[in-house]
């Protein structure tokens, strides 16, 4: 384990970098593969290295088609390896869309388990980083909405390394979504010690309160935890629940929690209609209905879409917007 | 016969031939290229593997006869048949070593049960019990691929991994004239001739994507010069010489097998029949052309001269025959029975694991299940 | 109008024909453009004749490549045409995504409205006909989570009619689902009537109730109007409300209906995780919450790739499955 | 010099030449085709022409730099600059008629500018106060755009509603040596030889994809011999002789314009910066082969002939040098003044009409904007 002398502030760029040079070399047949990953070491550098360590056999720079790398990338699982897959950015994961939907998520079942798909799609996602038009979506709804996927998203830089770990171990495909506007956020854990691995599939409470509970993922979650900082001088008590992985969904920690609270707002950046707040609100109402006291509301980004960088700020959800729908959670009713 | 002279060529060929070569090209590419032939060539023929295919070919028009009937009598939900395409089947099954991988389309059961895929496992997608009715891994054939040219990049993915492991494996994968007009196919091609990745691609072009003629799908003055713009070899050959598809599969098999990179094949051939059992070819095409194709069907031209050549008598034209009843007589009776249903299947591997959602699902349909059966 | 005289039955797959066709011929830019949609007419005959009518400039058998359709029905779109689109079947949509998420449903809001995308992708969509892998897929998810679409199905002839009439009509793209299942479904609507058109974004009640609302659309329509008539013997009244357009929703109708109730089922045959259903459910919950006196329920199609054919009708939902919904709608609570 | 003898030529042809032609061909193409050149062949020009060329290269170049330079102030999101293929920006913008259309990408702001689009509105969407600065109908000028290759399908389907309609527009499109990869460079090319279209695709070979050479990205001889699997014709030019690459491009679009189809160039360059100013040009490769390059430079090659052969002189380069400093003021100022913003403008135009729950939210955000107002 990692003496406290080891720990030096690490990005989570840095961690996603870790958590693939330790697959790596733990387990030969772990290939990174997408546009730029080799000698660059992609454009946020989560890569940086991995070609250079592991050779570009393992670590490939390809030709510039998205459905062809995410197709042969289904060939390599085939034939036993374990593909981890670069989409530059979110909208550039679109032109792969069949071969996720149509292959990707449908292997496993279509062979009766005779195929798995032990294939990890990273895609950088969500704005907030100035980014023109095509280089901010949050296409989340889009994988949540497959059966056959497992969608993961981390907020913390020991998260990004622990769930990239676990998707490179999973057998089934994981779309990975990287929140662009954390690759540089930091912490105190070091890339140099060994980390856990984050189990798929459970949420955690990155803090606890009593008044109601923010239930949030990747890049919102540290808007809802700065949230809840303000709510305190207005009294409210807020949990925050950071769901981690969206598929599959960890109905026990998010139903525990509001449960206890009484009160829930779902808070994504993602568009709010048929977003996934939709489908966290609903299955939260069908759970835990008598428990509520009033209905599960959703701050999410606007329907349209994404902005150009210099009106982006005013289509995030932030700080205030999550306050706004918690004041109103109907306590007049209630106190 | 050029291809200007097969039955249809109008529909085959764009007319005229477009102007297509690269300014710097110093002579022009046949605008019309005769496609490779073997047949009526006086090449020399290896007498097993002629029989050998003669067999199979004999073998694989009665399967698509039985196939089609079992639609008939509902026992198939659809079956898209290659009749009239046996020769490109059987070659591409015949083509490959037991360790190499097949990458059919959805027309190509055929070639996987002539690659020895049991007929009842290789059927189950059209019979609808389930979708894939065989383990891939164990026969070394990729599900049956009805997404268009999707299974292209599997191939070349799996190709790549395979070289990378140091195994000399090849992979063929088969595709229609249709779907070369998908991006997938052309991101396989590119990504094939990058990595050289040994994979075979073989476009069978049966003239029409359901009701599209190929005038309507490409300019190219042959699908095989797609070839050119991916830095690959491209060949084109008579898909309804079995003799003629065999070989050239088997070249650049072997060019795959030994680090020569990807080759990109079409073979010119026909569909005799509709596009499966649901479709009505009388919409798009006059039976005139389907007749003329008749005298350029591949059992009649293999026939034709191993008979010719005194390597096949009656004898043993009556023991393909009935060798390829005995096989339908016994698929008819396979498939007569009513398969095996379990409705809790519906969850069995979804994942490797269930999760919390998928059992409250299949919690509710045992549920239901068990009310039922009350 | 029509006189009674005229009526003979007509399919869907006929109304949707006609409304091609008088489309067509009131406005020269309409053009019909995909695979097999000339001379064959469509897998579903669904554009037959329209070819020899307009002539194949106006109705065109493409090349067979969906990002190429709907990438050159942009281009006739910025020259001002308003391309009718047909994608053969649900999941060979797909490859169009790119497309459709990053052009087709942005164009207009890019542009600050100089160029809008008067295209219609026609998507015949859902089980229930025995198709094989690949062939039933319910996508409506995907369109539904992405601002710039209007997404609308009909359930009834004279709906197909009209909605498809609306969809060339509008400024705006418009995925327009048709349920493939009922495509052969008969009415006494004549196709050589002159029809109503109807309004994109209105829902209508296809049956008035008072114990509980079925929200639904499309080919669960009928089996929501089947449920309801068996509910009766259980002494449920149920109200069927069919959506007819998912974006923009009709919260006015479906609300309203819901107040009245005070219960509701959403309907569908969709998957319900990351569905349509959870954002019904989330927004109803949302504005009618001290209305309700039980959580919206969902029936959905199980979140799994869609079935083998024999397999299929136990994956579907149909009448049991939504009568033993309602039947959990706590009734006893306050009975 | 053949393609071989360019700076980075390694990284620009895979080495050995891959065997690429299909089996009919009777004669080879050749393997490193020489590029269509004009500079330096003695061939005549057109002065009037090759002024306006020069002004413009000039022009483009200070350009590009000014642009870079408002990066660094703050005054641009992001820059991809095209110095180095200045060449190929202006020669487009110059080959076309009012009445036709230019499809550009991310990189072609230049093409754009020299069109005659006003420069603040061209770099709107760089800038980040909103998308597409400008009417596209109104200059016939698609929106730049980002997702590699889509915006070709676009110009194809322009092109070919134009014909349907009678006028004789013609559509140009802009595309990466990267973005010939990409399924959608596949199926425009396709339909646009299929419907002989009147569209020109204009592929800037500028040798990288971000960081990754074309060796990596295609085995072909040349991204003109694409072209042959389509059925066009594949021109391949040297794309910083300025009046070559409008000569060619000329010669295509004149072909479309009378019916002829569709054309594929390639125009070999080099991305002489890097990627975008947010890019590290230095991590995939050395500052040698840029340097090789600055002796192929555009505008020095067409100085030094126009030079030689006594078109241009000191007062003319002068005049075009104080010509583009003037423009590169105007544009600094035009630039620095903080662009009007109104946040409203996130709900206008999502649909011809405001749907309910935009409505909503509009209605949310005015409040929010009116309280922080308070
Ligand atoms: C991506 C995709 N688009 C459309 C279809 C529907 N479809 C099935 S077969 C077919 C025609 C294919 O023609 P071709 O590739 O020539 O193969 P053939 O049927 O002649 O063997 C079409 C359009 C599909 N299966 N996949
Ligand atoms: C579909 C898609 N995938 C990935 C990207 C990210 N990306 C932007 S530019 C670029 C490289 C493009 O190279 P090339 O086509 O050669 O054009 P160049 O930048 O050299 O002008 C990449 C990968 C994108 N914009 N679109
Ligand atoms: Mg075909
Ligand atoms: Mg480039």
């Amino acid at each position: 384990m990692a003496t406290a002398t080891d720990k030096k502030p690490a990005t989570m760029a840095q961690a996603l970098q870790r958590a693939m040079r330790d697959a790596m070399a733990e387990d030969p047949t772990v290939h990174v593969l997408g546009e730029d990953v080799g000698t660059l070491g992609g454009v946020f550098r989560v890569t940086d290295g991995l070609a250079k360590e592991f050779g570009e056999d393992r670590c490939t720079d390809t030709p510039l088609a998205e459905a062809g790398i995410l197709g042969t990338a289904v060939g390599m699982a085939m034939y036993g390896l374990r593909p981890v897959v670069e989409m530059q950015f979110d909208a550039f994961a679109y032109p792969a869309f069949e071969q996720l939907i149509s292959h990707v998520a449908k292997m496993r079942n279509r062979t009766r388990g005779a195929m798995a798909m032990p294939i990890v799609v990273r895609v950088p996602y969500g704005g907030g980083i100035g980014g023109v038009e095509h280089h901010s979506d949050s296409s989340e709804a889009y994988y949540m909405a497959t059966p056959g996927l497992q969608v993961v998203t981390p907020a913390t830089v020991e998260d990004a390394y622990g769930l990239l770990r676990a998707a490179i171990a999973s057998d089934d495909p994981v779309v990975f979504l990287e929140p662009k506007r954390l690759y540089w956020s930091k912490s105190d854990w070091s890339p140099e010690a060994p980390a856990a691995v984050a189990p798929i599939g459970k949420a955690v409470v990155r803090r606890t309160g009593s008044s109601a509970t923010l239930i949030t993922y990747g890049p919102s979650v540290p808007v809802c935890l700065e949230a809840a900082e303000a709510a305190r001088e207005e009294g409210w008590d807020l949990e925050v629940v950071d769901l981690r992985s969206l598929v599959p969904f960890d109905d026990e920690t998010v139903c525990a929690s509001v449960r206890r609270t009484g009160r829930a707002v779902v808070v994504h950046e993602s568009a709010g209609f048929g977003g996934p707040g939709g489908e966290i609100a609903a299955r939260v109402t069908e759970r835990c209905f008598h428990h509520l006291e009033a209905p599960v509301l959703r701050v999410a980004g606007f329907d349209i879409p994404y902005p150009p960088p210099m009106l982006e700020k005013h289509h995030l959800p932030g700080v205030d917007r999550v306050l706004d729908a918690v004041a109103r959670l109907q306590w007049e009713a209630e106190h | 016969m050029t291809v200007q002279e097969l039955p249809g060529a109008a529909a085959y060929r764009p007319t005229p031939p477009p102007a297509w070569r690269p300014r710097t090209d110093p002579a022009p590419l046949l605008p019309d290229p005769e496609p490779h032939r073997v047949l009526g060539t006086g090449a020399e023929l290896d007498r097993a593997l002629m029989l050998k295919l003669y067999a199979e070919l004999v073998r694989g028009r009665r399967f698509n006869a039985q196939a089609t009937a079992l639609t008939k009598q509902g026992r198939l939900a659809v079956y898209p048949s290659s009749t009239g395409q046996e020769a490109c089947e059987v070659a591409a099954a015949l083509a490959l070593e037991e360790r190499d991988w097949l990458f059919p389309s959805y027309r190509d059961t055929l070639a996987a049960v002539a690659r020895g895929l049991d007929p009842v496992q290789a059927l189950t997608l059209l019979r609808g019990d389930w979708h894939t009715g065989y383990d891939p891994r164990e026969h070394r054939i990729a599900p049956l691929c009805t997404p268009l040219a999707t299974q292209l990049p599997h191939a070349v993915g799996l190709a790549h991994a395979a070289r990378l492991k140091g195994d000399d494996v090849v992979a063929l994968a088969l595709v229609g004239d249709g779907g070369t007009s998908e991006g997938d196919f052309h991101e396989a091609l590119n990504f094939a001739a990058v990595w050289q990745a040994p994979v075979v691609f073989l476009v069978q072009n049966n003239g029409f994507a359901i009701s599209v003629p190929l005038a309507k799908q490409t300019a190219a003055p042959s699908l095989a010069h797609k070839a050119v713009g991916y830095g690959m070899p491209g060949r084109l050959v008579d898909g309804n010489d079995a003799p003629a598809v065999h070989q050239v599969l088997s070249e650049a098999v072997a060019r795959a097998r030994r680090g020569g990179g990807p080759t990109l094949i079409e073979a010119v051939t026909y569909r005799m029949e509709a596009h499966t059992n649901a479709d009505d070819a009388t919409r798009y095409r006059g039976s005139a052309e389907v007749d003329a194709w008749r005298d350029h069907d591949p059992i009649r031209l293999l026939e034709g001269e191993l008979t010719a050549r005194g390597l096949l008598d009656e004898d043993g034209i009556r023991a393909a025959a009935e060798a390829a009843e005995t096989m339908a007589a016994a698929l008819r009776d396979q498939m007569n029975a009513d398969p095996a249903l379990d409705p809790m299947d519906l969850f069995a591997e979804v994942y490797a694991e269930r999760n919390g959602q998928l059992r409250e699902q299949a919690a509710q349909l045992r549920a239901e299940l068990e009310a039922e059966a009350r």
